[in-house]
């Protein structure tokens, strides 16, 4: 199967933001706005990709991860939130009631919400799904200037990752960030520094999150139709119970009566 | 930005604006009510309608013959209520901040005209106060809220006038303060007080028609409610 | 409680609904964002928090639907019809909060046609749409047995539902058994979020199980506020009967909850002293093991104030978590932190009250509360002397609520209109200084620019003819000392920094993009920029000064002056005359943007 | 009677007010039964809103008082109508508003004392119910109609005037079933005499029609006509017998007086019925309003609000006459009238009515030397005997000295020689003030004036 990825080098990025700035004019992302509900991490409804400071000093991407197995897509429950073919997580904003759940479960809190609009939509990078139908490479990739970015097949860049790790071993720390977080994220960097940061609240399991909930969802069937036997099976026997209970009652109560 | 436009911009004249519009289309709102109620259980529901608007408009203008009575009273008081009404609702000052605060306004008189309303206004109110103080029968009817209205009333209009003159001795902004603590004041107290004339004048000539038309049986369920059904003897 | 007491509360109840209803009309009309404190990094709170309360009352219904029917204990039927009427309210409550809570509420048919079984949101849409409808048809006999329906046709459909009332029953405790122990598991996807201390693999099952204890202890108060409310008795003894099973259910969620975190190794972090680990603790032990030791006692159960005592720990304490878990506990990100706004905590408000004044009416109007248990409390009914008059209820009630009405629209509609005069009040205008050139502080920054006020007065008279109208364009009600209009509806870059301060040519002299750190050491932000005279030392402050002296000797010569020096510099280094022409520069001024604002 | 500016001294007295007080039920705390009574009217009347509607609304500007004849004579502030109206507004305010109650007791303290109600009953007594106020009031408040509104209270409260209810009591449960206790065979008489004398001075043979099933109109006089107004019954009769219209006096029904206008409008209500009732005994097509005020009034005003279907159309006489005269039916010789003659007009049929006009072209078109009052018409002063006063013969010192000394030196001024007014209660105060002022004038009605100038 295909999956559409970027490697991030964090030793490469001088934080020029020239990706941030492609990535605007190629979404059409508009000028930038302060609303009192954005956070300070740089991400908006309309900013996808901001380039954000390690605490020890590196300048690192973050935008969407493009989990394989993504939490944002199993929490969705309209399909608002869906993966595409080459793997990319898409929204669908016809879709959307709005509900919040995605951006409450995305593990490294990515999906940002319109708040300052009455119709609000989320906004999250969509990895410029249309440029790569187009043949083009995502504007980001384009734009870098210091070649920090590398798009192509997930499997190809771990590959080049691991090969630049094992050459530079002093340079970069023994990690592919993003091979095993939260399932594997499409989103791979190499780094001189932690990105555990990234994650919500620190550092990210490697468990797929859509396992947390499937675990009782798979469950769904075995508790309805249990309670509805159990109910039905309880309902009968107590009645019955209680039917032999008043007839016997009424067998020992007839014959003093009479 | 002063205090006293703070003040007139502020949450605070949201507040008494909206008790203001609200509070005064709820007693013209429960005033038809009663009377359309009161209609409904009239025995005789024929209204003239015509004879009561030609008297609730010759009751407004000061031509009636018996108003000649008091005839200098009478035209005080209507130049009062004309000069009051064209200076609170025309003048440019307040229709900018009514546009701040509302977003719309409409044309404005202008300012010369207006001062001489507002100096209009404040004699027109001086007089109705004087009468009152000075004419036993009134004297005897007013209540302290009275005078107060026309108190308020005369502060307004005084510190709206004196502030912007050239010769103003008090400072300007403490003034305006007075002048916009002192209109609030009367917005306020517009529904709770007779004030609400402005709206419910319209319908006192009618309801007062309307109360003529008695309801059928209205009398026995009254001797009903008091003595039982067994009643009492006249 | 006295008549008096009862209209009061009414009325109060009816002053939140229409406040809310005041707050909701602003909530779609301003959006979510402006109308809630919610945020990026809090993107659900009081109102989830909210709707788990409220279904977690409901289950009351579910739970004396299968007593009465199930378990064939018929002798809860009394109070049946109020359990289902609970569990109605708390639904329609959910499904109402819901709609505000939606950014797009008009798509919130989309579960139906657009299916992601994926989703615990989704399983929950379902579970509360199809209970919901359950419900209605277990609670629409009570209304259909009110004389206004004797009509044969309705008589028909109340036959059928009497038929099909097991099903019925069977369906809606399947159905909310999903539902309630989904609402627990809509939170096991976010371990990042939820407090270790409430989070638990085991969530629907804990939820599952409160849900059933606060169910039925929210029927023993709604028992005696019935009674004190509508001065009746009410069925005491099976109230406390209720009381005598909650521990089941109560003590099994305990201890799952307990066990849960024991063996994850969480548990210790209750003690760790933070208000979060006191509010845990409280959960358990005050709201939790306290009334099932005192529930124990059969003495305490049977008396009226131990069983009302601790059903309301009880429910107390599982509203406390799941408020917590959802809200109060909510792990954030950075930065941001979330507290309801007004409107928000209005409506959130709001919906409850109007349920329970939905609960009156039904209780007033139907045969909800079954037939009358003697009270020897009842005393006669008094009415108020102003209610003698011929009005119609309808037009007394207009009267009572419309006044209310007016207050309460009043008080909250500037409350929450966000409006910019409270922003201009917490800093006020610094008045100006001088005479001939002012100083004026016109953004608020302490960064002065001197005004030349005469020259202003005299183009301006020139312009446009008289003084009076010269003075009006900037003093909106012609006097000094009134700064209402500012200077930036002429100079319309008066506000933008960039026009004075120009960041590109910073930026590019200091050596592009390594050098932010130069004066931007935190943040890469205005705000936390290294101050201009850091670099340049004539913006120093002088001898005798203080501080740092922003003044600059005006708006344009302040910046000007700059620009031409270099210029000139330039011009004769290069051999460039046309460098120090105007023009060159000043294509900008012929913008139309610049020369109609300018006067 | 004590015309006493101090209400305490007239309340030790054995009756705190100056008419005599017929006891309605039994006593007891007066303030509780007014209250009670009060309730009782808000309760099931249309009163309410307008209470309140004057309550927020009245500006107690004392524009009225200059209208007010009682208060310009006596001076005395209670009678301002304002005053008087804010006496019962008052008391709904602080006792039916729940903002009037709670300020109440914070402020004031119940006041509702039993001086009140002694200060109520003599205010609502001493108007006149003329209404000449509400033309002047710049709000437009009706103080006539609290006036109607205060003493149907009262009497409700069991407070009001022995010579109204006792009418009153012989008018719907006595014997005779009229106000003046004329018995049926007195009044045949009484009509025999009347068609005599018609013979005899006019020499036309006028019958007075009793009991005549599907006339055209049923007559009703006040019945003190029938005793005291004997020539203006006569020129009622003369004017139909010329038209040749047919109509009837009911021998079971005969008055025109309705006192429940003054003071309770179940009273007014069950006079109406009875009326109405002996109409359709007969059945009459038309109701046939004979020369008086309040009964012209009631008639036009209440018989479609308390008839229902039942309800007939109303003339007055005055109109007839007039049509009459137009329609050329009735020859009337204007040289019979020689002297100055000048209008009174009622307030019940020109303010409060519809007669304003007819009876001015009546005289005007056989009277050589007509004169108006000033004011007159929509602005008359009131004859000072206004809202059954007049029937109460204590009232007699507070109506000469007081309430009709405006219209006493007003027909003094007009220099009249003749007062005509179609008004019974009018001509008995008017004659009254003639006598006690000493005017040189004489006061009649106005068919008394048709009788004398009409030729056959």
């Amino acid at each position: 199967m295909k999956q559409a990825a970027i490697l991030v080098d964090v030793t490469r990025c001088t934080g020029c933001n020239k990706c941030v700035d492609a990535c605007v004019n190629a979404n059409q992302l508009g000028d930038p706005k302060h609303i009192p509900q954005q956070e300070s991490d740089g991400l908006s409804v309309h900013r996808w990709l901001a380039i954000t400071e390690s605490p020890e000093g590196s300048f690192v991407r973050k935008s969407c991860r493009h989990c394989l197995s993504a939490a944002c897509v199993s929490a969705c429950p309209v399909e608002a939130m869906y993966r595409s073919p080459e793997g990319i997580v898409l929204y669908d904003q016809d879709k959307c009631m709005g509900c919040r759940y995605c951006m409450m479960a995305c593990p490294f809190g990515i999906p940002r919400y319109e708040w300052d609009s009455a119709m609000p939509v989320v906004g999250k990078c969509f990895l410029c799904n249309e440029r790569l139908s187009e043949g083009k490479l995502p504007a980001c990739v384009e734009t870098c200037p210091e070649q920090v970015l590398t798009f192509g097949e997930r499997s190809d860049l771990l590959a080049i990752a691991h090969e630049r790790i094992a050459k530079f071993p002093q340079k970069y720390l023994p990690t592919v960030f993003g091979e095993f977080e939260a399932g594997g994220t499409a989103l791979l960097y190499i780094s001189d520094v932690s990105l555990d940061f990234l994650g919500f609240n620190g550092a990210t399991g490697d468990e797929p999150y859509p396992e947390l909930t499937w675990n009782w969802l798979e469950k769904f069937p075995v508790v309805s139709l249990g309670t509805a036997t159990l109910a039905t099976g309880l309902f009968w026997i107590i009645g019955r119970r209680m039917q032999a209970k008043l007839a016997q009652q009424q067998t020992n109560q007839t014959p003093e009566e009479k | 930005m002063p205090t006293w436009l703070l003040l007139a911009k502020g949450p605070a004249f949201y507040f008494i604006l909206v008790v203001f519009v609200v509070g005064l289309l709820r007693l013209v709102v429960l005033t038809v009510w009663d009377i359309a109620a009161a209609i409904r259980r009239a025995g005789d529901q024929r209204l003239p309608y015509g004879q009561v608007v030609r008297q609730t408009l010759s009751w407004i203008f000061p031509f009636h013959k018996l108003h000649r009575l008091r005839g200098f009273y009478s035209y005080a008081s209507y130049g009062f209520h004309i000069a009051f009404l064209l200076t609170a609702l025309f003048l440019r000052n307040h229709l900018d901040i009514l546009r701040d605060d509302i977003g719309f306004s409409w044309w404005a008189i202008s300012k010369p005209i207006l001062d001489v309303l507002t100096l209009a206004s404040i004699v027109g109110a001086a007089i109705l106060l004087f009468t009152r103080l000075y004419r036993a029968d009134s004297r005897h009817l007013s209540r302290l809220s009275d005078y107060l209205l026309l108190i308020l009333l005369l502060n307004i209009f005084v510190s709206g006038y004196v502030a912007g003159r050239a010769w103003n001795p008090i400072p300007y902004d403490g003034l305006m303060l007075f002048h916009t603590l002192n209109g609030m004041g009367l917005l306020l107290v517009s529904p709770f007080s007779k004030v609400a004339h402005c709206v419910l004048y319209p319908l006192i000539r009618l309801g007062s028609e309307v109360s003529w038309h008695l309801s059928p049986r209205g009398g026995r369920d009254v001797i009903e409610t008091l003595h039982g059904l067994e009643g009492r003897k006249i | 409680m006295n008549n008096m007491l009862r209209t009061w509360i009414k009325d109060g109840l009816w002053a939140i609904v229409f406040a809310a209803v005041v707050a909701a009309v602003i909530r779609f009309v301003v959006g979510l964002g402006a109308g809630s404190g919610l945020n990026d990094a809090t993107p659900w709170g009081m109102w989830i928090a909210f709707k788990l309360g409220f279904v977690a009352l409901a289950g009351g219904g579910f739970t004396l639907a299968a007593v009465v029917y199930i378990f064939h204990l018929e002798r809860f039927r009394p109070i049946l019809r109020r359990a289902i009427l609970m569990a109605l309210l708390g639904y329609g409550s959910f499904i109402v909060s819901l709609i505000f809570d939606l950014g797009l509420p008009w798509h919130i048919y989309m579960p139906i046609i657009s299916w992601q079984h994926h989703s615990v949101m989704f399983e929950i849409a379902w579970c509360v749409m199809l209970y919901f409808s359950v419900l209605v048809l277990e609670f629409s006999p009570v209304i259909l047995e009110h004389p206004l329906f004797k009509h044969k046709f309705f008589q028909v459909i109340l036959h059928g539902l009497h038929k099909a009332i097991l099903p019925l029953v069977i369906l809606g405790i399947v159905l909310s058994t999903l539902h309630q122990s989904s609402l627990g598991a809509l939170f096991l996807i976010m371990p990042h979020r939820v407090h270790p201390l409430w989070y638990s693999p085991w969530l629907p099952y804990l939820f599952f199980t409160s849900a059933i204890a606060a169910g039925m202890m929210a029927l023993v108060v709604e028992g005696f506020l019935v009674e004190r409310w509508f001065k009746r008795g009410m069925h005491f003894d099976l109230l406390e009967r209720l009381g005598a099973w909650v521990p089941l259910p109560l003590g099994l969620y305990l201890l799952l909850r307990l066990s849960d975190l024991f063996l994850r190794g969480v548990l210790p972090g209750a003690l760790d002293g933070s208000w979060q680990s006191i509010l845990f603790l409280t959960e358990i032990l005050v709201c939790g093991i306290l009334p099932i030791g005192l529930l124990a006692i059969k003495k305490v159960r049977e008396s009226r104030e131990g069983l009302l005592t601790s059903a309301i720990l009880i429910i107390a304490g599982i509203l406390s978590q799941r408020m917590s878990l959802s809200m109060f506990a909510m792990r954030q990100s950075t930065g941001l932190d979330y507290s309801p706004s007004l409107a928000e905590t209005l409506i959130a408000f709001g919906i409850p009250a109007a349920a329970l004044l939905i609960y009156l009416f039904f209780a007033e109007n139907l045969a909800l509360l079954g037939d009358e248990i003697p009270n020897p409390q009842a005393t006669a009914k008094l009415r108020p002397l102003w209610m003698f008059s011929q009005d119609t209820p309808g037009r007394i009630i207009f009267a009572r609520r419309s006044g209310l009405a007016t207050f309460a629209i009043a008080l909250i509609l500037p409350a929450m209109l966000n409006l910019p005069i409270s922003d201009t009040s917490a800093n006020a205008v610094q008045p100006a200084i001088g005479w001939e050139t002012l100083r004026i502080d016109g953004n608020q920054t302490g960064y002065i620019v001197d005004f030349p006020h005469v020259e202003h007065q005299e183009r301006l008279t020139e312009q446009l003819g008289s003084k009076e109208s010269a003075c009006a364009t900037c003093h909106h009600l012609n006097y000094p000392d009134d700064e209402a209009t500012s200077c930036s509806q002429c100079h319309t870059d008066y506000y933008q920094p960039i026009s004075i301060f120009n960041h590109t040519v910073h930026q590019k002299s200091l050596g592009g993009n390594v050098s932010c750190v130069e004066c931007h050491e935190t943040e890469h932000v205005r705000q936390s920029a290294a101050i201009c005279q850091d670099c340049h030392e004539t913006m120093t402050a002088q001898e005798g000064e203080s501080v740092f002296n922003p003044f600059a000797s005006s708006y344009k010569d302040a910046l000007h002056r700059r620009c031409l020096n270099c210029h000139e510099q330039k011009a004769v280094e290069l051999d460039k005359p046309e460098l120090a022409l105007c023009s060159t520069c000043h294509t900008y001024y012929e913008s139309d943007q610049l020369q109609t604002n300018l006067p | 009677m004590a015309v006493s500016s101090d209400p305490k001294n007239s309340s030790k007295s054995e009756s705190p007010y100056f008419y005599h007080v017929e006891p309605i039920g039994e006593t007891g705390d007066r303030a509780e039964k007014f209250l009670k009574a009060f309730a009782a009217i808000l309760q099931n009347s249309n009163y309410r809103f307008i209470v309140e509607l004057f309550s927020i609304t009245s500006a107690k500007c004392g524009r009225c008082s200059a209208s007010c004849q009682v208060y310009q004579a006596s001076g005395e502030p209670r009678d301002i109508p304002c005053h008087r109206t804010h006496l019962l507004l008052d008391v709904y305010r602080q006792y039916f508003t729940p903002g009037g109650q709670f300020l109440t007791r914070i402020l004031e303290g119940e006041s509702l004392s039993e001086d009140k109600i002694d200060d109520m009953a003599e205010c609502f007594y001493r108007c006149l119910a003329c209404r000449r106020c509400t033309l002047e009031c710049p709000m437009g408040l009706d103080h006539g109609l609290i006036t109607h509104l205060g003493r149907y209270i009262l009497s409700e409260a069991g407070i009001a005037p022995k010579g109204l209810v006792v009418s009153v009591r012989e008018q719907l449960e006595g014997a005779s079933g009229n106000t003046s206790a004329i018995p049926l065979p007195a009044l045949l008489d009484n009509l025999e005499f009347l068609q005599d004398e018609l013979r005899d001075t006019k020499g036309i043979e006028v019958k007075f029609p009793v009991d005549q099933q599907d006339a055209e109109y049923i007559f009703y006089p006040a019945v003190s006509d029938y005793l005291m107004e004997a020539d203006t019954l006569m020129g009622n009769a003369a004017v139909l017998h010329a038209t040749g219209t047919t109509w009837t006096i009911g021998s079971q029904y005969f008055d025109g007086i309705n006192y429940g206008l003054f003071y309770n409008d179940w009273v007014l209500e069950r006079i109406i019925e009875k009326l109405v009732g002996e109409a359709h005994r007969l059945n009459a097509r038309k109701v046939l309003v004979g020369e008086c005020g309040h009964a012209a009034r009631t008639a036009r005003q209440f018989i479609p609000a308390f008839a229902g279907d039942k309800s007939l159309p109303v003339v007055s006489v005055l109109d007839l006459t007039n049509k009459a005269i137009k329609e050329g039916k009735l020859k009337l010789n204007p040289n019979t009238i020689t002297e100055r003659v000048t209008y009174h007009d009622p307030c019940n049929i020109a303010r409060s009515g519809w007669l304003l006009d007819p009876p001015r072209q009546i005289l005007k078109s056989f009277v050589k030397d007509f004169v108006e009052l000033t004011p007159h018409g929509k602005a008359n002063y009131c004859c000072g005997g206004g809202s059954g006063l007049v029937s109460l013969d204590e009232t007699y010192e507070f109506r000469m000295k007081i309430s009709g000394k405006s219209k006493a030196e007003q027909l003094r001024a007009c220099g009249a020689q003749i007062v005509a007014t179609p008004c019974a209660n009018c001509k008995k105060q008017l004659r009254e003030l003639v006598d006690f002022y000493k005017l040189p004038m004489q006061v009649v009605g106005v068919h008394d004036l048709v009788l004398r100038a009409m030729e056959f």
